[in-house]
């Protein structure tokens, strides 16, 4: 393979490639939301769109040697001295510090479930819409709607 | 004091009448004051930042006032009997408009800086434009449609950006100063543009090729295109036009910057076309317009040339043509109510019928044209020392050329008038009986006629308040 | 317009790939975001402030806790907008809905197999509201499964008995309320002279202390999440499968 | 208390939507009270806030969600801020609900049959989100307050007729693609920054000097175009006049005075709170001309449409999409006076499009068709409304003492200290067609045949005419129209004071 391109795979696509399949899906989204002549294939687009996203911003959280962000020596015992933790803090501290780099970044995540729900909302209200389109046009094809439209509306 | 000017006269002439005494009142109150030559000041609250509504009565503004408010009282007067004898609709309408654009006038003559002078102008052009469009008739509505998209346009179009360009030079002012506003390191082609676009935008004072409203809007009632041609509007145009000379860029400024030749030349340009268009005018009130175009453009002229004595005439010449004007058109109007005559050519022979209202419509045209002993003798006198002093004797060509116009299209209608006989009734020449107008009518023009005799006689009072702006 | 289309889409792909060349490269645990005192502020310092183990749950429910209000609110504009736009209450079956025989679901295995595992489900939909500070899970992810539940119920059984234990108005008002456990508990913090949904001051009338406090309050918002999330899943599916009638399940 | 006003703001609407649904649609009366008492109560608090900032005490309310304090310098809380531009916008917000629940009174019955609860709620709950978009400092609790008003709209369009369900799938698509452009740049801004928090933001850019960052520039680029799609900055404007024209009448002058404006409130916050002036307006990047030549294009054919179009509720729509131009062309100029402009431009035109919006519903409600020939003799029919529609038209068009003339007088005054005449030409431009537009209208309204009356004659003086069949709409529609016009008059008459606020304000950020 041409050495230039190798080198270029090298050094932009390997390291971070979650970026470009990221890019490579929202495109595909974005195409379908644009181009795409029927309504339900447009939310089908928009979907992928989303999840794009989603799979953007997981994929910042990520560091390699890093678990799920939940502290797993979290003994049973620290559940008895909860109520006596108050004076022991410093001395828990001490023997269980935190090393930072074995929990991946809790931030994206909780941003995420925040944009899955959102998108789960827009993709239900938008059925919802298309239904009521259907309902009154008896067509998801927008250029059949639109023709539906031509002798009546002005636009 | 001004508030009392923009007071509403609701109910209907009686207060109309009242609030015209009381303006008149209130301005020879003033009157003395600013002859000793101070000025005065109101200011209301700043709007924007640096600029207040402030009114500043001085010695041209005064002219300006006192011309106005009294000739208001006699057009009130005379549309009294226009509207009675017409029985027109909507008399409330109209006399409400009337005392707004009347108190718009007196706004723009005190004006102390450019934006308040730019709102009373456009409260003008709407406050005019019910009573252009009085008869709600198709042709009305054209003529006001003309009307007002020709004044609006060109004041927000180029009066506008002007007006906010000398506000980013001049660092947030625009009060009008005895020097200039701007300074002169704004180079002579940008100077040159802001000037034309103030003189051009202020479209009332009918400079072509902005002039065409002005016939337009002859489809108004009588007493409107009186107050129209006469006082109000196109005075606040070339009122207008005058300020931003001596306010805004002072004389000096243009002088320095040489771009005042531009605009004589299109006042010198507008004076001849539209006297020669004039000629050809059959409606009487068209060619009133037209001759009243060339009139403003006279008044342009003479400040253009940036001469004391040119603004002089160009003051004076607010006043006279004023008077003169406002009579031919009382006469247009009153031969209106009595005959309902509209064309010049119906006119043969109407003056056996109306003497009073054909004299005085001779005694107009005369004022008009400029011979003594007339008022308008005086602004012509000084127009002419102006362009001598400016040595320019094209202008001063021009000048003459259209002094000759001037009687060519306004002398034979009332010589026509009194010498021919009219051709359907030869014959019995001493059976018509003189049929005037209402009495209403015929006085105040009597009244504005007399007023042209008198201004040659007794100038003294213009010319101290012109010089007030012109000295120094 | 497909043309146009592909060009756009070009472009923003385009734009997007090359701001990527000078992103952190990908499992870099020194990216910016990574080590950022926030994220680090989280990682370490939560369990101490919070009693939370799930730094995600904490996150969610406390440092975040006004997005995830504001989140819950999505889910319920979801639903009334679905009904805004789609019920159609004129109709014959608007109020009551009738028994239809012909709509009863699936046939008696489906039936017979819900009725067993649905217990089950519901008791884990619990499970995961509760257990959200120990392990994943949370209002969330436990409410949908209690919706689903339900539309399973309503898949098996008919939408018409599905309705009966969870009618169109018993729905709206679990998400209501759902909302008002949630804004409410934080106004209750109002109250208490704190900040809006700092639960601290909270700990007079919790078991624990201050930061048990938060603990505990993390859970009650939990399941004001949990109730909004039931009750509008369910409420869109019945909506959406039944073009607004309500009336005769899929 | 005055530090808990923010967050009240918020609670008060969405407390009232919950209460709301819950009443159900038993009781639609009820349903309106309660919104209009919750909303009455939020615009009286933001007034207060207004107040409070102003006194000087506080110049920025800052209010931290949960309160959590920050962490070595950054916020690890979500944290709300309000200045007195965000104080000033959200007064016009909530006002605005308020007003317009008054005049839906009479209308809701007739336009959402049987779901006015369902209405109210969303209504409410749009109220919330756009307060919530203005205040907040987080960019992310941004985007979701974003979506939260997106869905509302979507959902309050839709529920009009079949034109209105299919514009507003439209929208959702376009709104959905801005709402993730702006997600994207955020998602960029955060993996270089590492922080959410809008002040954090700045200050790590800052410190790490991040501006010439091909990703930075992508971020803003992305912020940018979502900002656009979500107030229908020209080439991406397609989905707006559909969606205000065919929505039910309430919900287009609930939404057409507030979407767009508070949308350009968010571009310029983030252009001068996030990025800052030396970023968005440095030379070396070309954006600052094409942008503005975007405006232009953007107020001229706004503008050119609305003139093509013959239905009044499209022509005033248009003319948003112009005016939309006008604050994006007039931020971008320059910072200072341009911005400032911009942002008093919001104001003002959030103020003269909700009083046309009523008044445009008004007539459409009376006279029954929606095309200018409604207008005919309209100034004898309906003096009162006319005259609140001419308030705002004379605005729209600019003449003083209207709010219109001043915000366009700093408009253009910025576009010629700025050197760009291309700009100050298109808004002259953009005014003389707004000029010929309305006063179409009032030839129309003024002049217009009435029905059974010759147009030559007129009944004199008297405007009691026996054959004139539509009159005056209630009170509960009029009072809405005078509060509206009457601030379009106010904000005209105390613009100086506001602007001089804003520009303090503004200066405040910038340094």
């Amino acid at each position: 393979m041409d050495p230039i391109i190798a080198t270029f795979i090298e050094e932009n696509i390997v390291p971070n490639f979650n970026y470009w399949i990221y890019v490579i899906l929202m495109m595909i989204g974005l195409y379908a939301m644009i181009t795409k002549n029927n309504l339900i294939k447009k939310l089908i687009g928009m979907a992928i769109f989303q999840t794009a996203i989603i799979l953007f911003y997981v994929s910042v959280g990520v560091k390699d040697t890093a678990n799920i962000p939940i502290i797993s020596h979290h003994g049973s015992e620290h559940h008895q001295m909860t109520d006596l933790s108050s004076e022991t803090d410093s001395t828990k501290e001490i023997h269980n510090t935190i090393d930072k780099d074995k929990y991946a970044n809790p931030l994206p995540h909780v941003l995420m479930l925040t944009a899955i729900v959102v998108g789960v909302s827009t993709l239900g209200l938008a059925l919802a819409i298309s239904q009521k389109i259907y309902k009154s046009f008896g067509t998801l094809e927008e250029d059949e709607i639109l023709n539906k439209l031509r002798p009546g509306g002005h636009d | 004091m001004i508030l009392l000017f923009r007071k509403r006269p609701d109910a209907r002439e009686g207060v109309t009448f009242l609030a015209a005494f009381l303006k008149l009142g209130m301005i020879f109150m003033m009157l003395p004051l600013v002859k000793e030559g101070k000025i005065l000041h109101f200011r209301f609250g700043e709007i924007l930042p640096g600029i207040p509504i402030e009114f500043r009565v001085d010695g041209l503004g005064m002219l300006f006032a006192l011309v106005a408010s009294s000739l208001w009282i006699l057009t009130t007067l005379y549309s009294l009997g226009y509207m009675r004898g017409l029985k027109e609709h909507d008399q409330t309408r109209f006399f409400v408009c009337f005392a707004l654009s009347l108190s718009a006038t007196i706004g723009v003559a005190f004006a102390g800086n450019l934006l308040t002078l730019y709102i009373f102008y456009e409260i003008l052009s709407l406050s005019t434009y019910p009573l252009v469009t009085h008869n709600g008739d198709k042709e009305a509505r054209s003529g006001g449609r003309t009307y007002l998209s020709h004044l609006l346009g060109t004041s927000v179009a180029f009066v506008l950006p002007a007006m906010i360009y000398c506000y980013v030079k001049s660092g947030g002012d625009l009060n009008f100063t005895d020097g200039s506003l701007l300074s002169t390191n704004i180079g002579s082609d940008a100077g040159l543009i802001v000037l034309l676009a103030f003189t051009l935008g202020f479209a009332k004072s009918g400079l072509m090729p902005f002039h065409s409203w002005l016939p337009n809007a002859m489809v108004a009632p009588t007493p409107v295109s009186a107050l129209l041609h006469a006082v109000a509007v196109v005075k606040v145009g070339v009122f207008c036009v005058i300020r931003v000379f001596t306010g805004v860029f002072g004389t000096d400024l243009i002088e320095e910057l040489d771009i005042a030749t531009v605009i004589s030349y299109v006042a010198a340009f507008t004076i001849v076309v539209s006297s020669l268009i004039a000629l050809t005018q059959d409606n009487l009130k068209r060619r009133l317009a037209f001759s009243t175009v060339g009139q403003l453009a006279y008044i342009v002229l003479g400040v253009s040339f940036l001469t004391s004595n040119g603004v002089t005439g160009s003051a004076m010449h607010i006043a006279m043509h004023a008077f003169g004007k406002i009579t031919l058109f009382f006469c247009a109007g009153a031969i209106f109510v009595a005959t309902g005559k509209k064309y010049v050519s119906q006119m043969v022979g109407l003056g056996r019928q109306m003497p009073v209202t054909m004299l005085a419509f001779l005694l107009g045209s005369l004022s008009i044209i400029g011979l003594p002993p007339f008022g308008g003798a005086w602004s012509k006198w000084y127009l002419f020392l102006g362009a001598l002093e400016a040595d320019q004797l094209a202008m001063a060509v021009v000048l003459i050329i259209s002094s000759i116009l001037n009687i060519a299209y306004l002398l034979p209608i009332p010589i026509n008038a009194f010498f021919r006989r009219p051709p359907q009734e030869d014959g019995q020449v001493e059976t018509i009986k003189i049929k005037e107008a209402p009495m209403a009518c015929v006085v105040p023009l009597s009244i504005t006629a007399v007023g042209g005799l008198l201004l040659f006689i007794f100038p003294e009072l213009g010319f101290e308040l012109v010089q007030l702006i012109t000295k120094k | 317009m497909k043309i146009f289309g592909l060009i756009a889409v070009l472009v923003v792909g385009a734009l997007l790939l090359s701001a990527t060349s000078d992103f952190p490269d990908w499992r870099d645990k020194d990216s910016p975001a990574n080590k950022s005192p926030v994220s680090s502020f989280y990682i370490e310092k939560t369990e101490k402030l919070t009693k939370v183990p799930n730094m995600v749950t904490a996150v969610l429910a406390d440092y975040r806790g006004y997005d995830t209000m504001f989140e819950t609110v999505v889910i319920f504009i979801a639903g009334i907008g679905i009904i805004a736009v789609l019920r159609n209450f004129d109709g014959p079956n608007s109020s009551s809905i009738k028994r239809e025989n012909n709509d009863e679901g699936g046939g008696l295995l489906a039936r017979f197999t819900c009725s067993l595992i649905l217990p089950f489900i519901q008791i884990f939909a619990l499970y995961v509201v509760a257990h959200g500070h120990h392990s994943p899970g949370g209002g969330f992810q436990g409410g949908v499964m209690l919706g689903a539940s339900y539309i399973l119920a309503a898949l098996a059984f008919g939408l018409s008995k599905a309705k009966d234990i969870f009618s169109e108005r018993r729905t709206m008002i679990f998400a209501a309320v759902g909302i008002f456990i949630y804004v409410g508990w934080g106004v209750l913090c109002l109250l208490f002279g704190k900040e809006f949904l700092n639960y601290e001051a909270l700990d007079s009338i919790l078991p624990g202390d201050a930061k048990m406090a938060r603990s505990h309050s993390m859970l009650i918002v939990e399941i004001g999440v949990a109730f909004t999330v039931t009750a509008i899943m369910f409420s869109m599916y019945s909506n959406l499968s039944t073009r607004g009638r309500l009336s005769k399940g899929l | 208390m005055t530090e808990h006003f923010p967050v009240l703001i918020l609670l008060v609407p969405l407390f009232g939507a919950l209460i709301v649904v819950l009443l159900g649609r038993e009781r639609p009366d009820q349903c309106w009270v309660t919104s209009l008492i919750s909303l009455g109560v939020s615009s009286l608090i933001s007034f207060f806030t207004i107040i409070a900032v102003l006194s000087g005490k506080v110049q920025t309310l800052r209010y931290r969600m949960g309160g959590w304090p920050e962490s070595d310098g950054y916020e690890v809380g979500i944290e709300l801020r309000v200045d007195i531009l965000a104080a000033l916008v959200v007064f016009a917000v909530t006002f605005v609900g308020f007003v317009n629940t008054i005049y839906s009174k009479t209308r809701a019955g007739a336009e959402v049959r049987g779901k006015i609860p369902f209405f109210y709620a969303l209504i409410q709950l749009l109220i919330v989100g756009l307060c919530g978009i203005v205040m907040t400092n987080d960019a992310f609790n941004l985007y979701v307050l974003i979506e939260i008003t997106s869905l509302t709209s979507y959902a309050l369009i839709a529920m009009g007729n079949r034109r209105a369900a299919l514009s507003s799938f439209n929208y959702v698509i376009m709104g959905t693609i801005g709402a993730s452009f702006y997600l994207i740049g955020v998602g960029y801004l955060y993996i270089k920054t590492g922080t959410l928090n809008i002040d954090d933001i700045r200050m790590v850019l800052g410190q790490n000097d991040l501006w010439e960052h091909q990703s930075i520039i992508v971020a803003f680029i992305f912020i940018m175009l979502g900002v656009w799609t979500k107030m229908a900055f020209f080439p991406l404007h397609g989905w707006l006049p559909n969606a205000y024209a065919y929505a039910p009448s309430m919900t287009g002058t609930f939404m057409a005075p507030l979407m767009t404006k508070v949308m350009v409130y968010v571009m310029i916050r983030v252009m001068v709170w996030v990025f800052g002036n030396e970023f968005v307006y440095s030379s070396q990047h070309v954006w600052g001309e094409i942008v503005i030549w975007m405006s232009v294009l953007a107020i001229v054919a706004g503008s050119l449409l609305a003139l093509a179009r013959t239905d009044i509720k499209k022509i005033l729509t248009y003319l948003i999409v112009a005016e939309v131009g006008y604050m994006v062309g007039g931020s971008w100029l320059a910072e200072g006076i341009g911005q400032a402009g911009a942002f008093y431009h919001i104001l003002s035109d959030a103020a003269m499009t909700f009083c046309l919006f009523i008044a445009a519903s008004i007539i459409v409600l009376r006279v029954g068709d929606s095309r200018v020939n409604a207008f005919d003799g309209l100034f004898r029919k309906m003096p009162l409304t006319m005259i609140g529609f001419t308030v705002g038209a004379l605005s729209m068009i600019g003449l003083p003492p209207t709010c219109g003339f001043f915000s366009k007088w700093y408009l253009i005054s910025a576009g010629i200290e700025a050197g760009h005449w291309g700009y100050a030409c298109a808004l002259i431009f953009s005014s003389l067609v707004n000029a010929v537009i309305f006063f179409r209208i009032f030839e129309r309204a003024y002049f217009g045949k009435i029905s059974g009356v010759k147009e030559d004659h007129f009944p004199s003086d008297s405007d009691a005419n026996p054959d004139i069949r539509i009159k005056e709409v209630p009170w509960s529609m009029l009072v809405p129209l005078f509060i509206a016009s009457g601030s379009v008059i106010l904000l005209g008459i105390m613009n100086r004071g506001l602007f001089e606020w804003i520009q303090t304000a503004l200066k405040i950020m910038n340094t």
